[in-house]
Order: C-alpha cells, then structure tokens, then sequence
C-alpha cells in the first residue's frame, strides 16, 4: 500500500469520524501505519488543503484529529446551525481559566482568586459541560473539586491542558516587585490579616452632589 | 489623564435614567475587577496603591450602585471594609514584622490578590480570543456510517426462538435414540444447570446453546460449538430438560441474553448464543440461586 | 465576490452541515447565487476532488448535498464504529441517578420515582453493565435489588459511592438568594438561554453532573 492510499484512508477516517480521533488510534485504522507516520499523513493532508485552498483543515484538538473550517466562513456557517452559538460571559471565562489551571480546584479557591461568589457561574459552565466534578478533597466538609472536561479542549481548540499559554508565562505577568513575592508568603497561614472591621463603614447616604464633589479630580 | 470618576458616574445615570428597563451596572466582575479598574484609570502601580483616594473611589462606586437601586452585594461591603482596614493601619506606626525584620506593608496581601487576580483575567480574555467551536469553527459532524451488515451483527431473539430450537433438540434425540428408556438415576437439578450455565458463560464470553443445552463447557475452553458431534443420547432427556428451564429462569432473571444472527434478508438463522447479560462477578451464585428458586 | 470564495463558502457549508443541505437552501446562503450557480460551485468543487484524488465528494442525498466518503474505504470506515462512545438517554440517567443514590433499589422503587415503567431502561443499564442484580429484597414477592457496578464508578470517574457528591452540595452552586441570581443573569445575560445541540443524548464520559441533575427531587 502506497502513500497516497494510506493518505486517501486517514483523511476518509478524519472526515467520518464523529469525534476527534487521537493519532495513535488512526494509526491503528490504517495499514502498517505508526502513530508518526500517520501524523505526517495528516501533516500532508493539511498542506494539500493550503496549496488548493480547502475552505478546511485538519485541527488537533482534545488529543485527537478532526477536520474544522477555517474562521474566515464564520459568519455563512453561523446561518447554518439552528443552536446559537455558546456565549461565555467574562465571569465564565475567568472561572473556566482558574479551573482550567488549578485544576481540580474547590469552589473556595475559585472565590479566592475572583472575590465573589462562584457558585452560579459553576452551575452554568456544569451545565454546559465546560467542567466536571472531579471528586471531593479530603479535608474536613470534603468539598467538590472541579475540573475541566474534554469537551472545554474542543470549544477552544486546544490539543491538550499542555496547549494553555504554560504557567511560566503566567508567572511572567507578575512583576519582580518584592511586594508581590512578599505578599505571597503572607496570604499563607497568616491569620491576623483575616480580621475584618464591621461592613458598616460605608456611608450609603452619600448624595450624588457629595459625589460629585468627591469624585472631582485632585 | 483618564476620564474622572464623576463623568463616568454621569454617563452611567443618564444612560440608566433613559433606559429604565435595563439597567446595567458596567460590567465590574467583582470587587477585585472594579479595583483593578481604578488602578488602571488613576495610573498607579498596583503594588503602589494610594489606598485613600482608591479607597474613596471604589465608595462613590458603590454609591452609585445603591443609586441605581442595584443591590451592593457582599463581597463589596467586605472588600471596602478591607480598603478601610488597610488605609487605618497604614496611618499607624508598623505593627507587623517579617521574618528578616522588615516592616510587612499593609497592601501586601490586597496586592497579591489583584496579581493572581489581574493575571487570571488576562488568561480568560485570552481564552475568550481562542477561536471557538460553533462560533468561529465548525466541525465536519461525521458520518452517520451504515451499520455492519446484518450477518455480522448480534439481534436479540425472542423466546419464540428459544424454544423452537428446544423443540427441535427434543426431536434431533428423538431420531438417534427412539428406544431408549433407560433412566439413569443421575438427579439433575434446575439449580444445578442454572450455576453450570452461569459458569460456563463466566468461563467464555459467549456459548452456543446446544452446547449449554447438553453440559457445561470446561473451564479449559473444550466444548467449542461445532467442534464435534453432541452426543445427545449419552447428556440424557433430564439434563436438557434442566438445562432448558434453568436458561428460561436465567432469562428471566436477565442474567443472561441470547442472540442468534440473522441471514441477508433478515432471517434469524445459525446458531443461538447465550452470554452473561450482567455484572455477575460479585456474586456467589451457587450460594444465591437457592433463593431464587 | 469572486467565483473562488463562493465555492469556498459553499464548501464549508456543505462540510459543517449535519445534515444534507438542500440546493435552494446552499444558494439562499451564499451571497448573490442562484440554486443552478450553486449546483454550478458543486460541480467544480467535485470535479477539484476527483483531480486531487480526495478521499470524498459532495454527493446528493435526501434532496441535498452532503460529504461522503467514497465506497472503497467502506471497510476502514467500519472500524470507527468501536470508537463511538457508548450514549446514554435521559431515561437511562435518571434511572442510572435513582438506582445509585437509592442503591440497593428495586424496579418498583424506581418506577415510583420516575412514574413510568422501569424495565427496558433498567435492562439497557444491565447490559452496559452500569447496573447489577444485588440479590431479592426480603418482602413479599421478593422483588430483585439493583445497584451500581464497578464499571459505573469507571464511567463516572469515581473511586467508591462515597464519592457521589450529595444533592445539597450542588443546591449550593446555585444563587443563595434572589439578588445574586439577578446579579447572575444581568452578568451572563442571554446565556442562559443557549441550546446545546442534541440534549437528548450524552456522551459515555458524563459528567456527574448530568447524574445530579437527573437525580433532582421532581
């Protein structure tokens, strides 16, 4: 079997398939084939599309193969699917990325990092199936760990967890400022931080006039 | 210089006073969201924060949302009674510190918190940039392949089946042994045949029923359908009546199925198959089936 | 717009579409084209895949045009089918749900909770071997016990029924009161209202989400 058979074999098996076939699998499909073989059949593949200008290409997402259009044709396909594209409120998109990154992360940790309540927002990415529990911490109320789910890989077309910009680049985006470094070891275990003046303290009667003028710039 | 706090105020009534039925707070995504905010339109360091003046802008913020009848939730009464906390022990002679002697800034843990906070929210707008599936992508939906043909596939057979192919056993005994009366004084029992069947079908996946019918197939795998003649004067009328109610019993308990396969045009035909049809490997049987009976 | 972009729009469509698409409807959907200009792009984009000895074409089927393979890989096709990943109807969750919360359970119980006839759903769950016989419960008639197996807790990425997590634990994502829920929808907006293609069916890695759900008090 040459080739341009085993070529013609995996891009009939990309295009059926109902879900992404990972490339160990698709090597399996196809006759005296290795998983790397087969990664240059696709590779091949793909570059065909590009020299004759395919309105598709073959994508690796949630670990597998799987033939996409590209984003240019959005706005005609978007006329096709009778569902509604998934909108992702900001709030999502930042529980999704902390869950996406801590993962399995408590719901606690989540309202850590965002400073409000995750509870809802949680509901609704379960929902969509965006995330999934992922068992419980053994600490004491043993509380629900969350994860994301194969199916986030594929929403955002990523191959792998690895494919998320890597937390090197996350750590990147905080300043060498000692603060920072200081602060860390603070947050840990340092009970005296905790405690909090009565929420009394703001003064609800303040008329827009006093805001006007307290608002004005210094 | 970034748009005062006020105008921005301003806008926000106006456009809530001309559209009263869909008020909208600006999106603020929380306390840390709205601080961050104001760091960014005052153009300070977040490790720097004029804790007064944010302090005092993050309030008329939550003003403003009590003007506009939005409940101010409480996560921002804690984060401004944290601001409060922060500005009073700023004022004050150190109180705390570190580990090398140096005066821990009452910021440090706020600031912390708006960097892991500040970095998260990159992270999502990022995410949120990702060509999407069903937004930006589209998948090619697969196939709706056709089925194996039939002769390959396994079809449920209905007792009516079942108990055509006991028929014709009986029969099949009835022309090689006519004169055979001869009872053996072998006690078969139904149970007996139920934990041999359950047995033989744990041993292999799947058995063809004649082969159940006439003895249980050794553990070693012998006893293959089709490999030799059942020699069914010498199993006895008794035992295949046993074995016959003990797979009807079986059935019915749904711990084992049968299939038989099917020919071009869809005729059941070929041999009957009998597999486990549950979970049955936690389950002392021999001990069970007493109870069953 | 020029011929190259209309067959691209057309192929794209014709390749994300779950469904055959209709001449007619192809041309309402690419811009200033007539159902014959349409058939017109078809042609080309077919007459492009014999050249490039593409493993598909654009056939017409059920009054449409959909991708098919050609019937040479037929056979290579057939392996895909072992791949598809065992789906579970809603009925089967729900009696999946009561049967691994109530556990041990009989039919009669679950039919109380669900209030139709148990018996073909609890038979499928039997042969996916999601659910097992445990023994007769000591009453009259004796009615036959279920539970969940060992693979069920595979399926659901559980290492014992310990962890199922409790309904009061997902009670507690959602808003604890009315004002955070307004709070909710003005942030996530028409979120809640996306409809996520086929509800009927899920996919062999559920979530225990879906399980919860099911499980909810009518």
């Amino acid at each position: 079997m040459d080739e341009t058979e085993k070529r013609g074999i995996a891009e009939a098996l990309i295009l059926a398939s109902m879900e992404p076939i990972p490339v160990a699998r698709l090597a399996k499909m196809i006759p005296r084939c290795t998983p790397s073989k087969a990664k240059a059949l696709v590779d091949s593949l793909n570059a065909d599309y590009v020299a004759q200008q395919r309105a598709f290409e073959i994508c690796e997402v949630a670990g597998g193969y799987q033939m996409r259009t590209h984003p240019e044709y959005k706005a005609y396909l978007a006329q096709l699917h009778k569902t509604r594209p998934l909108r992702l409120s900001n709030a999502a998109l930042e529980t999704l990325s902390i869950v996406a990154y801590r993962q399995p992360v408590t719901r606690g940790e989540v309202e850590q990092v965002r400073g409000v309540d995750a509870g809802p927002v949680m509901r609704s990415l379960l929902e969509r199936k965006l995330v999934k529990i992922a068992g419980h911490r053994e600490v004491p109320g043993r509380p629900m760990l969350y994860s994301t789910t194969k199916r986030f890989l594929e929403v955002f077309g990523l191959s792998d967890l690895e494919d998320l910009p890597t937390l090197r680049e996350l750590e990147d985006l905080k300043p060498s400022d000692p603060i920072a470094a200081e602060a860390e070891s603070a947050t840990e275990g340092d009970d005296d931080s905790v405690v909090m003046p009565e929420p009394q303290l703001v003064d609800a009667d303040v008329s827009l006039e006093d805001l006007e003028i307290a608002g004005k710039p210094h | 210089m970034a748009a005062p706090v006020s105008d921005q105020i301003t806008e926000r009534l106006s456009e809530a006073v001309s559209l009263p039925y869909s008020v909208k707070l600006p999106v603020f995504e929380g306390p840390l969201d709205l601080l961050l905010h104001l760091i960014k339109v005052n153009e300070v360091e977040i490790t720097d924060i004029p804790v007064a003046r944010i302090g005092e802008q993050y309030l008329q913020y939550l003003t403003v949302m009590r003007e506009l009848n939005l409940d101010v939730v409480g996560e921002y009464l804690l984060m401004a009674a944290t601001l409060a906390w922060i500005k009073s022990r700023m004022l004050l002679p150190a109180e705390r510190v570190g580990e090398d002697g140096e005066e821990i800034d009452p910021r440090a843990e706020l600031v912390a918190r708006l960097l892991e906070y500040q970095r998260f929210k990159e992270v999502a707008q990022e995410l949120g940039d990702r060509n999407r599936l069903d937004r930006d992508v589209y998948a090619a939906p697969g196939l709706d392949l056709e089925t194996p043909s039939d002769s390959e596939r396994e079809i449920e057979v209905g007792l009516f089946d079942l108990v055509e192919a006991y028929r014709q056993v009986l029969e099949a005994k009835r022309d090689v042994a006519p004169e055979a009366h001869e009872i053996e004084a072998e006690e078969v029992t139904i149970r007996d045949r139920m934990v041999a069947i359950i047995d033989a079908l744990e041993a292999r996946a799947s058995v063809e029923f004649e082969v159940l019918l006439g003895d249980e197939v050794r553990k070693n795998g012998s006893g293959e359908a089709g490999e030799a003649e059942i020699d069914w004067q010498s199993i006895g009328r008794p035992k295949i009546v046993a074995s016959f109610i003990a797979m009807l019993e079986l059935t019915r308990l749904a711990a084992i199925r049968i299939y038989q396969s099917t020919d071009e045009i869809g005729f059941p035909s070929g041999p009957i198959h009998l597999r486990l049809a549950v979970d049955v490997g936690d389950r002392n049987w021999a001990k069970d089936l007493p109870e069953l009976m």
